[in-house]
């Protein structure tokens, strides 16, 4: 499964644009998503920590996506 | 009653602190951030905020949601800012209005603290000689 | 830096506020106490505030000042009213700016906790049916 | 040694005026000056508290007052 990413912050620099595309081949979860992005991208490894969004929600590593899911990559947060 | 906004105009204070004024509330307590002239002994030019937006408004509902199960309080305030922020600009504000002060405190400071830590929001500080996304990197 | 003051003209929330804003500052906390229209379910009319004018003056210095010793804070206004006050209207405002946000809330907590406790001004509130100088009696 | 002593809030309704005189036979202390309010005034026993305040400052027991001294009765106070 393709899934489509999109980035914000020092992410986006990363990526070098504000979304990318990452194959999946087995299951598609959040976690193999995770690591595929680090393979992808190693830069993401060197961060402190990130975290998927599914459809606006913080994503746990065991949950599935389906094609009709908006996904994020969420750098750590700095509002305020 | 919660009002939650995200947007790139300047946060307009008075208006603000107008809003969550209430003949039933003795307490108001806001929290304004602001740009900061240096980070770590550093001169700071100016700042940038971006937000996956959607989510953002989503997290920020959610945190005055929060606040208002965990204390008496009547209203909520929570307006942040992105886009290229000076020095001395108002990137986010904060009101909680509450029959009594206790409330107001303990919810203010619960919605900076939690906004830091949950909501997508980033902010990329420009120094003379480069930029950082703030927290990005342990 | 410090600024005191106690007047029988209504408070200026926006001018307190832009008084504490420093480009040094990232965090500014204000509490803001408001006449409210009820006490213990009796609908109140109004407040009347007295003050031990220079006693009040000295003692608000002093808690600002303590205030400073504890906290890294830069800047501390406290202004506080007095005379007639009808619901909703102003009777203090407290303001402080710190580099970071923990001190300015502890300190604007610190100096309203203790304004309450030693400074020399009282409270009458007005119901429909008579008049309670407030916690004179047990 | 005469008293004048400065009221404000119930103190004011109590005295009935805005000061008042106080004689004081032994010695002038802050203690003296409490004792001989009571006894003038007996519903100050029903306040919550009172403090006495000399020259702009909360006097402790067992202080000497003086003639040029400026002498206040606090009742709690409720401002904020």
């Amino acid at each position: 499964m393709k899934v489509n990413v999109l980035a914000f912050g020092i992410a986006k620099d990363i990526f070098g644009a504000s979304s990318t595309e990452v194959g999946l081949a087995g299951e598609a979860t959040v976690e193999a998503l995770r690591t595929a992005l680090e393979t992808q991208y190693p830069r993401l490894k060197q961060l402190a920590s990130f975290m998927i969004a599914v459809n606006d929600e913080y994503a746990a590593a065991g949950q599935v996506l389906t094609p009709e899911d908006e996904v994020a990559i969420i750098p750590p947060v700095s509002g305020g | 009653m919660i009002d939650i906004q995200l947007t790139e105009e300047p946060l307009e204070i008075s208006a603000c602190i107008d809003w969550v004024m209430s003949p039933t509330c003795g307490g108001i307590d806001v929290f304004i951030g602001t740009v900061r002239n240096a980070t770590k002994g550093k001169a700071v030019l100016r700042l940038e905020f971006e937000a996956y937006g959607k989510m953002a408004l989503r997290e920020m509902q959610k945190i005055a949601e929060e606040a208002q199960a965990k204390w008496p309080i009547e209203k909520i305030l929570l307006h942040h800012r992105t886009g290229v922020l000076q020095v001395g600009e108002v990137p986010v504000i904060i009101a909680v209005a509450a029959a009594h002060r206790d409330a107001a405190f303990d919810a203010c400071r619960y919605i900076i603290d939690t906004l830091k830590q949950t909501v997508p929001i980033w902010k990329k500080e420009i120094f003379e000689d480069g930029e950082v996304w703030v927290a990005a990197h342990p």
